[in-house]
């Protein structure tokens, strides 16, 4: 019987019971989320443990009250892009389907860590576009405009202002790349990427979702031209609704049902330099040096630039990525130079055709896609699984993601932020 | 000076020379050959640094890329360097170092207090608190930063020169121990390109650590006998103090070599470091093992070592890192290191083995030598002292738990072995799997490349015979698959003493229910308790593990604690440690400086800087440049006094009431030739081609093939079956490579041949009333009039020898034309137009006032070509062909392209004289609540000199309902709003008549 | 870094290439196609994990077009092609 | 008016004299000049390109990667059915519009490019260690009449070795000055002797 309306009582977390756990010596601490056993059939399956899948199932339980949920990983739930990425927030989007969205999850944010009763420490330290040319602060001042006509915070800096805030970025007027300003998002900023997933987890799990890890799902039963299930490596689940929110796999899940999608998925690496005391409080970003950067709570520097530019699977990258982000960093902050990188990796993004992603309805009854994250899916966690559960809980897009649909290609209603069409790679 | 803990004899230090340097302030003496951490050991020095988390007190534990404690920040000034390991900075006079992590002082430390909290600090404690009040995580966050951190970052820029270098080789050998070394040789030996590199300064690996003989000799000896062989072979390269970082797809294999880390300063012209971009047919990883510390209370303190550290610092440096100590092992390792320990004057006053059975008989030996009691099946339960060890506790065990009665043991230095970790970092980045050897209690390569091979301790052989041995045989392998036929293999002699097995000790039994902290992270301050903790709640995937507890995320990724805090949680959950599995290695093996990886290509040098022919004439005359892409073009000429604004406008009225030249070389030029030519651009731009006749030019747009406008340029018939297409400068190199493909992979039967003429031509605009008869001056009088060179034609002219297209196109809408010349010559002529037009009052503009011009017409640019429009936006549908087939022509149909929403071209005029911002949005009410809807957006906006308003070009949706009514140009972020009046977009003589004229 | 074995120049680092994605997708007779076989070739991709047929351009050495089979778990080469004729375990054109 | 001087992306910026380590110039650099230069498109291969090659006077086909010819006119491979032909003797479009004849009805074509290419010549033991620091080639297996396009840091160059240790390097002309700089910078190890 699939427990409905289910909530277990959880244990939580509070400075209080942190100090009461210190004297048991931490040893009643509960899991933070169960690992059952599969059951043979669920209401609604997600596949995917990322942030975006916990999200859904969290949302599905607690926004319309479906808990008789699994979340089927098939390594460890955050293992993914969720794992992996450079952990920027924001909603600083040129056109209004994006902006929107985004801006609904920007939302969530604010209130994530009070809502899951785990802090995934969303840290709203600002997130800065610089721009090296006066086209540059023109087309941000288009966005920076549009986001304010949406409701949304931003803030255009002249150089002396970018300086202020980041004092050991290069502003010299003879640099390759002379800062000459920015376009400021004060809300933006960086969260704890595996909190978030756990965060989710944990929640969701308190409201009854199971959580299976170590189960890959390996076919989608369809019949009838509507889904029933899905075969995994722990054996068949049946469903009556499957969402799928595997990011960089996100093809070969929609394969398994027989749909093709304007997805290529490559490899985007990331990079951290070893701990250092606080040297950047803001996440900075340039378009024209291709690298983005930001310092984590534990102190090392952390960046990321462009694709490696090949379709890959590897989740790993290859040296000329990391050496062009590094010489573009060393060059935006010579600083930089004498540091130490400790860590290099890479995540498998599922790149779309116009740089968006999808959240809606496949041409599958009950079959349900959230995907094509590209670059930015993490910021929009709160927000996608919001959507997602909307979405698979009404069988009909809310009107946050109905301009997100798979069939937008064909219609020709691209949401095209860069304007690169349909070259996945250039997005 | 003296060095208190220096031993009398030994070691393979310089005690000639000494070298002075400086830790936190204070002057100590070293010799040459010592590391920092060996000259702080040898005169005393125990506690280097403060823990990442607890501000624990903690000494130097390892010699090597292994060391998790002693990072120290290094030099002060530009020269300063953080997060150095003591372990591995070579030692020069003057060095000056000091510890990190503590505030004010080593000794008194504030942060200290979380060591007294810790019980409230438990792994992963943050996620469960800070959440009150929601808006205070910034606050807390604040501290939290402060706290976290290790060294501090410079704050100059870096003043040393850092270079990469691409070198191919067969066999790449990682590691210069004996199994490399003996591997280098063999294929050397047998005739393959073959570079050895290894991360030390001296070759010999660990025959530097131990009194092993090879050959007779003594190891390092041997070692360095073998690397001067080794240069003196053909073909072969060395690599010293070089570290392979990484391995990368097909065998890349990237390696940093410090070249001048050793020294105070790289000197004159010499680079600090060098990354090598290693290309290798093979590649031999002979990298060695780690040895292993166990967990258990109090195991952090200063004075507990690696047993082969602590042996190590006495034989290669004569150093003695306790005056009485007590080994610790489940290994015949340590009785080895009690052996060298004691050779050193250290005094070892017991062997402590967790097995019951002790170890083989040459172990034994050696702590008979050592003279040191051999404890068996017992373990050092416990460690304490403060400030540093000075006593153990030890007890016996059953495996699973203590037994018998307590000892304690006095001693000012535990040595500790819990088994060896082959170095399988490359291996496994690699792409091999591992395996989990119970025999030897850790994993070892299992299947990889066949490429790539392990040999010697890297493989988990553990006798120096075998290593030697193994290493031949990989080298010889390694050189034979790529066919060289491998020499004959020396007979070498060496030690084969006989060992017993090492136990699997991960952790000394009931190290939970004992007071007192036992580590398995040092850096990251990860105790045992932690990884308990996270099994408990569920964070049980090692992976998880790993998040949750930071454990192995530190400057050593786990080089010490992997192993140990997996098997730990292996134990917890009752499962096998190959269940558990280990976490994934990955590039960088070692921390490598950005300077290194990036090389010479940072700052200016980030990108070349592309320049036209007049570039040098362009700063001469005083023209503010600025970057277009590569490109460097001159934007205005300011005269004295003026500002952008004035220089500008006075550069447009001067175009439209006499002349001007501009500078257009950045255009792409693309030759474009063969029979079917023609055929080829009907093809891949929207317009007709063969029908245009020779000498005629053509405005052409290029669509992606979704629909959307790709480019756009002029396209000449130079001749039947040759054009000449130009393109917009940001856009060259894209349309350059999707016309070769189109010619190349869709229509490989057209015979059309592509040549990019980019750089063979400069390019120059004349421009103005007075455009015509400048020309004719400049070109010696050839006839340019309007019969000869009507508007949208070109012909080619040769004056002097000087090939030039002269076009009759005009971008600014004045009377104009475009001269092309050979590349050689631009300057030449565009020195001649200025002369000779000066008696018609020629001047040059720059690209702003262009850009004007240009809003002034109403052409598009990439602002308003922007990748999210297509033709029919533009108006451009009149000019597309009716039929057959071009790139992007079927995409065109759909939904959204020809909804009456779509946004379409219009020009907008200020209807209060206010500028209209740049990046504005058109709405209907500046001052409604927001969100608001947005009827369109401002492309491009200037300040027309020639109709004396401010004007701008935008897309509006249902263009056609909104001409002739107004809107606000809303910009937010400046708070202003310009109520514009909706025009057609060609302000400026519509009709045309001026460039015709 | 890939090593890319131009059918034209012999083994070249990656670095000298430009990719450009899926080169099974071929462009569809315009005069028959329907519009949704036409946008499918546009924007859908099988997108496999595993053995990819893949345009590269060696922008950086003879500027030709090539069909190289990839392995996009692995990143290994498995055999590289000029822009046209017969591919290896590939139906001609 | 007779034809005015060539003024070469270098001009003014080649400055003679010794770069870098004061100790040794291990290498040497030059700007090298020709007369003519002209990209040779569609010469196809096997006989089709035998016969075009025999047209411009070549016995034989040149295999990729390699140059061939002397100071009249030389053939550099620079990509399939593509060579840059270089002349010291004929002059830009004469050697194209010649070239240009000899190849009619070849289905091959000549484009003069004389002014699009710089080329610099690169001397001395230490040439390829410094190529090396930008170029992804095996220098080690270059001999004396290879050829390459290639790339040399962010550079395109068609890298052709003329003779023991000895390169020239065509480059784009408009990223001469630049590359000019990178050699320097990557050279001042070895010490760098330019002559005009
Ligand atoms: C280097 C890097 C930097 C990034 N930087 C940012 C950034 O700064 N800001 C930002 O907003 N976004 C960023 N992103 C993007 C962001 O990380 C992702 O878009 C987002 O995390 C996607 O979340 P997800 O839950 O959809 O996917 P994932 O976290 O990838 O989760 C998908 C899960 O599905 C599982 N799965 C796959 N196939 C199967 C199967 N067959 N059966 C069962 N489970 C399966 C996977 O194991 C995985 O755990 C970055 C990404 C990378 C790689
Ligand atoms: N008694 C024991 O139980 C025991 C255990 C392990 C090893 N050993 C001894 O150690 C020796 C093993 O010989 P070996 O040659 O296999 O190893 P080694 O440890 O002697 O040499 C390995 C070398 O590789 C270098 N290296 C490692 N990673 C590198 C990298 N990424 N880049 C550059 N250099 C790198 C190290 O600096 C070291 O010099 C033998 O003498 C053996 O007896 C003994
Ligand atoms: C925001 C962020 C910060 C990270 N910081 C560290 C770090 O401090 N130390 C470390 O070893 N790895 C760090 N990593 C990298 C992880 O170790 C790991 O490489 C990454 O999660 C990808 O997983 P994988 O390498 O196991 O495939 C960080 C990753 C992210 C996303
Ligand atoms: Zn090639």
């Amino acid at each position: 019987m699939p427990p409905l309306g289910y909530i277990r009582a959880a244990m939580r977390y509070s400075v209080l019971s942190l100090a009461r756990n210190a004297l048991t010596g931490h040893r009643d601490w509960p899991q933070a989320w169960r690992s059952p056993e599969p059951r043979r059939h669920y209401q609604v399956v997600i596949v995917g443990g990322g942030g975006h899948g916990l999200a859904t199932a969290y949302y599905l339980a607690k926004e319309h009250g479906i808990h008789d949920v699994a979340v089927l990983e098939k390594g460890w739930i955050g293992g993914g892009n969720t794992g992996r990425n450079t952990t920027i927030v924001r909603s600083n989007y040129l056109l209004d389907a994006n902006a929107h969205f985004y801006e609904h999850s920007l939302r969530l944010w604010e209130g994530l860590s009070q809502d899951l009763n785990f802090n995934v420490m969303f840290s709203q330290r600002g997130v800065i576009n610089l721009a090296h040319t006066d086209g540059q602060m023109e087309s941000y001042s288009r966005r920076g405009n549009a986001m304010r006509l949406n409701g949304i915070d931003a803030v255009l800096l002249d150089r002396d202002q970018v300086r202020q805030r980041v004092p050991l970025l290069d502003c010299s007027p003879g640099a390759r790349f002379p800062v000459v300003g920015g376009l400021l998002q004060p809300r933006g900023g960086t969260a704890r990427h595996d909190a978030v997933a756990w965060g989710f987890a944990r929640a969701a799990d308190a409201r009854g979702v199971d959580i299976i890890q170590n189960c890959e799902v390996t076919g989608i039963r369809v019949e009838d031209g509507a889904v029933t299930g899905v075969d995994t490596s722990r054996g068949h689940i049946g469903a009556g609704k499957v969402g799928i929110v595997v990011a960089g796999n996100s093809g070969r899940l929609a394969a398994m049902a027989g749909i093709r999608l304007p997805v290529e998925s490559h490899v985007l690496q990331a990079m951290v330099t070893e701990p250092l005391k606080p040297c950047l409080d803001t996440v900075i970003t340039s378009g024209a040096a291709h690298m983005y950067i930001s310092q984590t709570d534990k102190g090392e520097v952390l960046l990321g630039g462009d694709l490696d530019f090949h379709n890959s699977y590897a989740q790993r990258g290859n040296l000329p990525r990391v050496e062009q982000v590094v010489q573009a960093a060393v060059t935006m902050f010579p600083f930089l130079s004498r540091l130490r990188l400790m860590r290099t990796w890479g995540g498998i993004m599922d790149m779309t055709m116009d740089g968006s992603p999808i959240i809606g309805r496949l041409p599958v009854k009950r079959l349900y896609l959230d995907g094509g994250w590209c670059y930015g899916g993490f910021k929009a966690t709160p927000g996608s699984g919001w959507c997602n559960a909307w979405t698979i809980a009404r069988d009909e897009p809310h009107p946050l993601n109905a301009p997100f649909t798979l069939d937008r290609f064909h219609r020709g209603w691209l949401i095209d932020e860069r304007g690169a069409g349909a070259s996945p790679k250039s997005h | 000076m003296s060095q208190p803990f220096r031993a009398e004899r030994g070691g393979l230090v310089d005690r000639e020379r000494s070298l002075r340097f400086r830790f936190d302030g204070a002057v100590y003496e070293g010799h040459p050959g010592d590391t920092l951490a060996s000259a702080l050991l040898a005169n005393g020095v125990r506690v280097v640094g403060r823990s990442f988390k607890y501000h624990r007190r903690r000494g130097i534990v390892g010699a090597g890329a292994e060391e998790p404690n002693a990072l120290v920040q290094l030099a002060v000034g530009a020269r300063t360097e953080p997060n150095l390991r003591a372990t591995q900075v070579e030692l020069f006079d003057g060095l000056a170092a000091s510890s990190q992590n503590r505030w004010p002082t080593l000794d008194f430390d504030v942060g200290a207090v979380n060591d007294v909290l810790s019980r409230f600090l438990p792994a992963g404690f943050y996620y469960k608190t800070f959440m009150w009040p929601a808006t205070w995580w910034m606050r807390y966050e604040h501290f939290i930063r402060r706290a976290a951190g290790l060294g501090r970052a410079p704050r100059a820029a870096d003043p040393d020169h850092y270079f990469k270098r691409f070198a191919h080789c067969d066999v790449l050998v990682v590691g210069a121990g004996p199994a490399g070394l003996t591997a280098a040789l063999a294929a050397a030996r047998s005739g393959a390109r073959t570079v050895l590199v290894d991360d030390g300064a001296h070759p010999g690996g660990q025959l530097r650590r131990e009194p092993h003989a090879v050959d007779d000799q003594p190891g390092h000896e041997w070692a360095a006998r073998a690397l001067e062989v080794l240069r003196g072979l053909p073909g072969t390269r060395v690599l010293t103090r070089a570290t392979a970082f990484g391995w990368y797809d097909d065998d890349l294999v990237a390696v940093c070599e410090r070249i001048a880390d050793h020294l105070p300063e790289p000197g004159p012209h010499r680079p600090r470091q060098r990354v090598w971009w290693l290309r290798a047919r093979r590649v031999v990883l002979a990298t060695g093992a780690l040895e292993r510390p166990v967990v258990f209370p109090g195991n952090d303190l200063p004075g507990v070592m690696l047993a082969s550290a602590a042996a190590g610092y006495a034989h290669e440096h004569a150093v003695q890192t306790g005056r009485s100590a007590v080994v610790f092992c489940n290994n015949d390792s340590g009785y080895a290191a009690a052996r060298i320990l004691h050779g050193a004057g250290v005094g070892v006053r017991a062997v402590v083995d967790a097995r019951g059975g002790g170890g083989g008989t040459a172990a034994r030996g050696d702590a008979q030598t050592a003279g040191a009691e051999i404890v068996t099946g017992a373990v050092v339960s416990a460690a304490r002292g403060r400030g540093g060890v000075q006593s153990v506790t030890v007890q016996d065990h059953d495996g699973l738990h203590l037994s018998g009665s307590p000892r304690t043991l006095a001693c000012d230095l535990l040595c500790v072995s819990g088994g060896w970790n082959p170095t399988v970092h490359l291996f496994s980045q690699a792409q091999g799997r591992l395996r989990f050897d119970a025999a030897l209690a850790a994993f070892v390569p299992d299947a990889g490349r066949e490429s790539v091979i392990c040999c010697g301790a890297a493989r988990g052989l553990w006798a120096l015979d075998e290593c030697l041995a193994d290493g031949e045989r990989a080298g010889r392998e390694a050189a034979a698959a790529l066919g060289y036929e491998p020499a004959a293999a020396p007979a070498r002699t060496a030690p084969a003493p006989e060992t017993a097995p090492t136990m699997a000790l991960w952790e000394v039994p009931d190290g939970e229910v004992r007071r007192g902290k036992a580590f398995v992270d040092f850096q990251n301050d990860v105790t045992a308790a932690d990884v308990r903790l996270a099994a408990r709640e569920n964070y049980s995937s090692v992976e998880h593990l790993k998040r949750y507890t930071t454990l192995g995320m530190g400057t050593d990724q786990g080089r010490t604690s992997n192993v140990n805090g997996l098997a730990i949680m292996a134990a917890t959950l009752g499962r096998a440690i190959p269940e558990v599995g280990t976490t994934t290695f990955r590039p960088p093996y070692a921390p490598i400086t950005f300077g290194a990886v990036a090389g010479m290509e940072v700052g200016r040098d980030y990108e070349p800087v592309r320049r036209t022919p007049m570039h040098d004439w362009h700063v001469a005359a005083g023209a503010r440049m600025q970057n277009v892409g590569l490109w460097q073009r001159a934007r205005y000429y300011p005269r004295s006094g003026e500002s952008m604004a004035d220089a500008v406008c006075r550069e447009v009225r001067h175009v439209r009431e006499t002349v001007g030249i501009v500078d257009v070389s950045t255009f792409g030029k693309i030759d474009i030739r063969g029979p079917d030519a023609a055929e080829f651009l009907e093809r891949v731009t929207i317009n007709r081609f063969h029908n245009l006749k020779p000498g005629r030019c053509r405005y052409h747009v290029m669509l992606r093939e979704d629909g959307h406008v790709m480019d756009d340029g002029t396209t000449t018939r130079v001749r039947d079956d040759v054009f000449y297409m130009t393109t917009t400068t940001a856009a060259a190199g894209a349309v350059m490579s999707h016309l070769e493909y189109h010619a190349q992979a869709v229509w490989p039967e057209l015979r059309v041949h592509l040549t990019s003429v980019s750089d063979q031509w400069g390019g120059l605009a004349i421009a103005g009333p007075r455009a015509r008869e400048v020309l004719r001056a400049a070109l010696d009088g050839a006839d340019v009039g309007d019969e000869a060179l009507p508007f949208m034609s070109s012909r080619e002219v040769t004056i002097a020898g000087v090939r030039m297209r002269v076009f009759r196109i005009t971008f600014s809408g004045e009377l104009g034309y475009e001269v092309h010349m050979a590349a050689d010559h631009a300057l030449t002529v565009w020195e001649a137009v200025l002369d000779e037009g000066r008696g018609f009052g020629v001047e040059p503009y720059g690209t702003e006032a262009m850009a004007v011009m240009r809003i002034e017409k109403g052409h598009v640019v990439h602002a308003e070509l922007d990748g999210r429009t297509i033709p029919a936006d533009f108006g451009f549908d009149r000019m597309m062909r009716k039929d057959g087939d071009f790139v992007g022509r079927r995409a065109l149909g759909r939904e959204a392209f020809t909804d009456p929403r779509r946004r379409g071209f219009v020009g907008l005029v200020s209807r209060n004289g206010r500028p209209i911002p740049a990046g504005a949005h058109l709405v209907w009410n500046p001052t409604a609540p927001v969100p608001m809807h947005t009827y369109g957006h401002v492309t491009s906006t200037c300040y027309s000199p020639t109709l004396d308003a401010h004007i701008a070009l935008a897309l509006v949706e249902e263009p056609a309902k909104w001409k002739g009514r107004t809107l606000y140009a809303a910009s937010p972020l400046k708070r202003r709003s310009t109520e514009v009046h909706i025009t057609d977009p060609v302000f400026y003589d519509p009709e045309g008549r001026r460039a015709r004229g | 870094m890939i090593l890319i074995p131009c059918p034209h120049c012999g083994p070249r680092a990656q670095i000298e290439f430009t990719y450009g994605g899926d080169a099974t997708v071929r462009r569809p007779d315009p005069g028959t196609a329907s519009d949704t076989e036409w946008l499918d070739h546009v924007y859908l991709r099988d997108n496999p994990r595993g053995p990819h047929l893949e345009w590269w351009q060696h922008t950086g050495g003879c500027r030709a077009w090539i069909r190289v089979r990839r392995d996009t778990l692995t990143h290994q080469v498995l055999g590289a092609w000029p822009a046209t004729g017969p591919v290896a375990g590939e139906a001609t054109p | 008016m007779t034809e005015p001087v060539r003024r070469s992306a270098l001009e003014g910026h080649l400055e003679p004299g010794r770069h870098g380590a004061p100790d040794g110039a291990r290498v040497r650099l030059s700007q090298g000049r020709v007369e003519g230069v002209t990209q040779l498109q569609g010469i196809g291969d096997g006989a089709a390109a035998g016969q075009a090659l025999a047209a411009l006077g070549f016995t034989g086909e040149p295999a990729a990667g390699r140059a061939i010819g002397g100071a009249d006119l030389r053939l550099l491979w620079n990509g399939p059915g593509q060579y840059l032909a270089v002349s010291s003797r004929r002059h830009e479009q004469q050697l194209s519009a010649a070239l240009n004849e000899a190849l009619a009805g070849t289905g091959a074509c000549a484009v003069d490019v004389s002014h699009a290419r710089t080329l610099l010549r690169l001397a001395g033991p230490a040439s390829r260690d410094l190529l090396a620091k930008g170029c992804p080639l095996d220098l080690d297996v270059m001999a004396s009449g290879d050829c390459a396009p290639t790339v040399v840091s962010h550079f395109n160059v068609l890298l052709h070795c003329d003779g023991e240790d000895a390169f020239e390097l065509w480059v784009t002309r408009s990223f001469a000055q630049s590359f000019l700089e990178w050699l320097l910078h990557a050279g001042a190890e070895y010490g760098v002797q330019v002559t005009a």
